[in-house]
């Protein structure tokens, strides 16, 4: 006697490498507003990407992940979620994190070396900070998710994660859960095809990773991550799916990561130029551009103004950072407790003297 | 569910009763308590619901709060951990039970990196008002690794408070500070005094302070400091010295981390001699740091070393050498006798 | 554009409840010596469980998780399995590590306190002790894997664990990289529908608990894990998969926990009686035993002979280990290390002298 | 690859070649050695084969041995834990890069319930001779969680090594010390000095003993002990006391765990005077286990209370503030003239 148990999975894109539909566009697409606001949003992450690799190379930041290549997804996510949705990211998600609020200051102050990066963020006042060791934020979301669930709330998580992120227990244990408890969480994977120098093949086994999702009974889909529309359409769904009270979805959103993993990196170690130029053939910025023109709502003139305005915005917030005094050695366990343990009142006298006597 | 939780349970909100209760009851008293005050505290872990927890902690809270409040979670400790990070950044009070401390490892990268740092990582922004429950220690006739008693552990991580009850009236006095303290506290429950016995606690709401040492008996000759389960012992061991002319003051340390040292520096500026006792092992435990902070504080007091009676330095035996293990009255006296003589 | 990715799993038995086949049995029915070794050890087990458990009634043992509905499936395990394959057990398989060697005084002297039960096992020498922090031992299993395979050894390992211990990351990861380095190992989960008081249905969200091999690209199986020919057939075929060097499989053998957890748990508090009986309708020993009647494989005398062989051999290993005095305290520091430490021979010396003297 | 590891590896191996490296290429050099020595050496972690690791350590290794000897992992570190576990039960010698002490957490549960006990729960039966290794220590301006010095924790577990070197020498002669173990080594490399000095390095295989702390410099008026790469600020201290007329004792302790008491309290017994210095933060660091020991065992020859310099008991602050945080060869100086004063 056999019983068959069946599971599916779709790959969804809709523009091709040179940004002609290959299908049907989904419902979003004809809001121009929302395509030339996604277009702005992705172009000012990638200047501010390329303005922060600059400050380190010069010394003025400290290691720092580009987040070329994952613009387009950045971007999409930022604009689906409401503002009353929380978002755990990871740290490739600048794009997603200008579209949230959190001021382009605050960033380069977090890359910077300085804790105040991840304070203030009046407009996503719930969001986390970024999450430094793999996977661990989405044991944060399925909590935050549950939270919500706990008080009647409408509201929804996002987080997300890299490819070798996912062969973390964190994931796999939160979409467990997801499951289980039939959470408001998207778990959105950057499948960017490389952990470091670990290629995905070497990750999983798995054909896809969006299959990771079956494991917790989860809906999973695979996304073009240079796709505006797929990946845009993908997360409608899913946090329609999760405001409405249906549950978790996690997305896979297969991108490159066009640069080297952090800037104390070198991708010609173990990756070759071959494969990084083909990559570029499929830059989702270029894309969504050339479907802009092609569809009338972009020119060259608005190109150059957009670039002036970019550079411009990133000029003047990498002046603020520059400015800007390290804080007194003394805040170093001023945020450890509420209020300061009187364990720790001398330690804290000794770091308040340093500052004063200018002692290292 | 026991008779005197289910007791406590359905009683008339406003007078507050006394009850007699054992440590574990009292536990339960101090949940329900809490979670009636405050809607924010949520309570979360293995079997913890309808099962009311292995050693019936949460027993009957579920049925009074609903499923929503009291969750029996997957088996997954990591998960338990981090969800419970998540669950506090947005102000919920998460109260977690790890079953046994044992099984606690699996959650230490959440427990490090994430809930004993949000705070200080955002500057304020966000925090993790959260309890971490465990049994733990020895002596029970458990298997493998139901016997750890670890605290040092997390002692050692900043932006985490170890506390320690050793009584029905301080394990619900402490658990309600624990709760309503906005950081993250490692609650460990002695479980091999969880039924040894029963105080009379009232069930007022009132919550001892997280950053004091509790002196329990006073004395001038010697000050004996210990904590969890190996209080009894140690107040064995100053009723036995006593009868011998010796009198001790013991302290029960309590709030681990961070330490009250004034407490202890001052019961031995009077008594000049200290003897410290602790079921873990002892290379890198908690009275590495307690006897540090004396010999170096109290060094002009001290007439004699500051010394250590523990577990030895090895894994806990399985149940049959558990005895052999666990620092016994005997060994407490005789480390008096050890000090008193120089 | 739509690419679609497919997954099946196929659940499989062969006997009704009452033991008369439903389908064409599979080869190893032909086998009437096997299933007649496989029906005894599963009485053996059972023999042996009652007997620990009234051992722990009368304080003569430690806290001890019943074998009870497992006595199928861990035996099909253990006569599938290779002298020269590695077993890494949980708490629950003492029908398989009856098969592969482990002595019954050993077992006894385990759950009666007392390290020496997981010490000689001289016929399956490599095989691990009894992992109590639930699924850790799914990566020793694919750590002993890798071990043969960088070795080209054509051996497998086979490890167990219960429904709950799936939703633990250290089972997900494995079964990740199990995938990823194609590895010579059997992931065999118990499902016993709970864990302690939890439910299957609390512990996740996924249809099967089989699905959760496709995570790491590994095939699943569901058996009913009370039908022998269904278990047998699966393993074989997964260890010839793994002796073969096609790698890794997932085992979900269905069954009912038919005792409490452990003799520390009472099941009436979360679970009805009504349950338990009808699990009981399902037990996989009276299965075969009727399979073999049918058959003409065994009788009443038979029977007669094998319950009061089993319990003979139980009484006699009983004797031995309640006649085995403890081990000297000294020994709790003697296996710590290979030799002992300089810092630790003043512990070591007291330990010694407490046994002279008599204290404690 | 780097030019003196690639010049390593391609040696002939009959003659010992000596080879001014760092410390982090010491480390390589003793990896390649004892892969050559003994076939069951197996080198595991996160991008160490292709790419090296990402401080270079493994650079070489795999063209040397092959992709069967010297394995990317996928990205799990209580994997990489249990899987070195599975491993060592079965006769090989893994030795696992975690890629940074910061990442280690997640494996703590098979660390501490497994790697350090299946020698003891299985009485000798199995044991895990394995190596995990992992760069430690803050200042090098790395992220959050890249600073991390938590060796206390992995101290107070019974069955395990803990094993720091502090040059390239110690490095090469620990790491082929720890690899041969025939029990679980916590290897931890003070990342901030990987690249501080170079040393000449004789290739021949000779490992040091795991068991002795090591005398940098001898003295008379105080011991100073560390560990890591604050023996660097030690040793200048030591220098900038001895322009003053102090002549410092200079312990680098390498073997944390077990510790080496003796080698303590005999230079304690001479020099009367002992000032720990670690990077970790104090309470419940090493550096309380060292004082509480010398306390105790040298009470009657010390003249001054054992003083420690250590991080603050805070979480290590990002990289722009990161040197306050860190001892500072002025605070060694000052402890110093402290403790001379009484
Ligand atoms: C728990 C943990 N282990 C290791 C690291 C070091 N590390 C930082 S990024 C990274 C690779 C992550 O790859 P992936 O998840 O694919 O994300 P990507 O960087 O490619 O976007 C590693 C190993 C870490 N930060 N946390
Ligand atoms: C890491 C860990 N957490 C918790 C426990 C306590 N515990 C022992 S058995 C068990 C349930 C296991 O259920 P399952 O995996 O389904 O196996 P079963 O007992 O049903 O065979 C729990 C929670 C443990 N041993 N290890
Ligand atoms: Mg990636
Ligand atoms: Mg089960």
């Amino acid at each position: 006697m056999k019983n068959r148990y069946e599971f599916t999975m779709d790959y969804v894109r809709y523009l091709d490498d040179a940004g002609d539909p290959l299908d049907e566009l989904p419902a979003l697409a004809a809001d121009a507003g929302r395509l030339i606001d996604a277009y702005r949003n992705m172009v000012l992450a990638r200047t501010l990407d390329q303005k922060i690799i600059a400050l380190q190379r010069t010394g003025k930041c400290g290691t720092y992940p580009s987040v070329l290549g994952h613009e387009v997804i950045g971007t999409a996510i930022g604009q689906c979620m409401d503002r009353h949705d929380v978002f755990a990211p990871y740290y490739r998600d600048q794009a997603t994190q200008l579209l949230r609020g959190v001021p382009m200051v605050n960033m380069l102050l977090y890359w910077g070396g300085d804790e105040r990066g991840s304070a203030g963020w009046e407009l996503c006042p719930q969001d986390l900070p970024i999450s430094v060791p793999i996977a661990t934020q989405c044991c944060h979301a399925v909590g935050i998710a549950a939270a919500m669930r706990i008080r009647d709330e409408q509201r929804a998580v996002v987080v997300t994660l890299g490819d070798g992120a996912t062969s973390k227990g964190d994931f796999l244990e939160s979409v467990n859960l997801a499951g289980a408890w039939h959470l408001p969480v998207v778990f959105v994977v950057a499948n960017n095809q490389w952990a470091i120098s670990t290629p995905r093949g070497l990750q999983t086994g798995s054909e896809t990773i969006a299959q990771k999702a079956i494991s917790g009974g989860l809906p999973g889909h695979i996304v073009d991550g240079n796709d505006y529309f797929a990946v845009s359409e993908a997360m409608e769904h899913a946090l329609d799916r999760a405001h409405g009270g249906k549950g978790a979805t996690v997305i896979e959103a297969v991108t490159y990561r066009l640069g080297d993993h952090t800037t104390a990196d070198d991708a010609t170690r173990y990756r070759s130029a071959d494969e990084l130029r083909s990559a570029w053939d499929r830059d989702g910025i270029k894309r969504l551009q050339s479907y802009l023109h092609h569809a009338g709502h972009w020119d060259a003139a608005r190109e150059k103004d957009l670039q002036a305005h970019c550079r411009d915005k990133v000029e003047k917030a990498v002046h603020v950072y520059l400015e800007k005094a390290p804080e007194p050695p003394a805040a170093m366990v001023d945020y450890l407790f509420e209020s300061l343990p009187s364990s720790l009142a001398g330690q804290r006298e000794r770091l308040a003297r340093k500052v004063e006597g200018g002692v290292s | 569910m026991n008779a005197s939780a289910e007791k406590a349970i359905r009683q008339d909100e406003a007078a507050p009763i006394s009850h007699r209760v054992t440590l574990v009851e009292a536990v339960n008293l101090a949940l329900a308590r809490e979670m009636t005050n405050d809607e924010s505290v949520v309570v979360l872990g293995e079997d913890i619901a309808t099962n009311g927890g292995v050693f019936r902690a949460t027993v009957g809270l579920k049925e009074r709060f609903g499923y929503k409040r009291v969750m029996d979670t997957p088996l997954a400790e990591n998960l338990i951990a981090g969800v419970t990070v998540g669950m506090a950044t947005q102000g919920l009070k998460p109260v977690a039970e790890f079953q046994f401390m044992g099984f606690i490892y699996a959650g230490f990268e959440q427990i490090i990196s994430h809930a004993a740092r949000m705070r200080n990582r955002t500057r304020g922004r966000l925090h993790c008002p959260l309890v971490y429950r465990a049994p733990f220690g020895g002596g029970i006739h458990a298997p493998e690794h139901h016997s750890e008693s670890t605290e040092a552990l997390f002692a050692h991580i900043p932006g985490l408070r170890v506390v320690i009850p050793s009584s029905p009236q301080r394990a619900y006095g402490l658990l309600l500070a624990a709760i309503r303290n906005p950081d993250p506290v490692i609650f460990l429950e002695p479980k091999r005094i969880y039924r040894a016995v029963t105080q009379t606690v009232t069930d007022n709401g009132e919550a001892l302070p997280l950053d004091t040492c509790f002196t329990l008996r006073e004395g001038d000759d010697v000050t004996l400091i210990s904590w969890g389960a190996s209080i009894m012992e140690t107040l064995q061991a100053a009723d036995r010295l006593s009868e011998q002319g010796v009198s001790a003051e013991v302290i029960d340390v309590a709030t681990i981390s961070p330490l009250d040292r004034e407490t202890l520096l001052c019961s031995v500026a009077k008594t000049g001699r200290a003897v410290i006792v602790h079921e873990a092992c002892r290379n890198g435990g908690v009275g590495a740091e307690v006897a540090a902070s004396i010999a170096e504080g109290a060094f002009l007091d001290l007439q004699a070393p500051v010394v250590r009676v523990t577990g030895y330095d090895t894994v806990m035996p399985y149940y049959r050498n558990e005895q052999h293990y666990l620092p016994q009255v005997e060994d407490i006296v005789a480390a008096v006798e050890q000090v008193i003589a120089l």
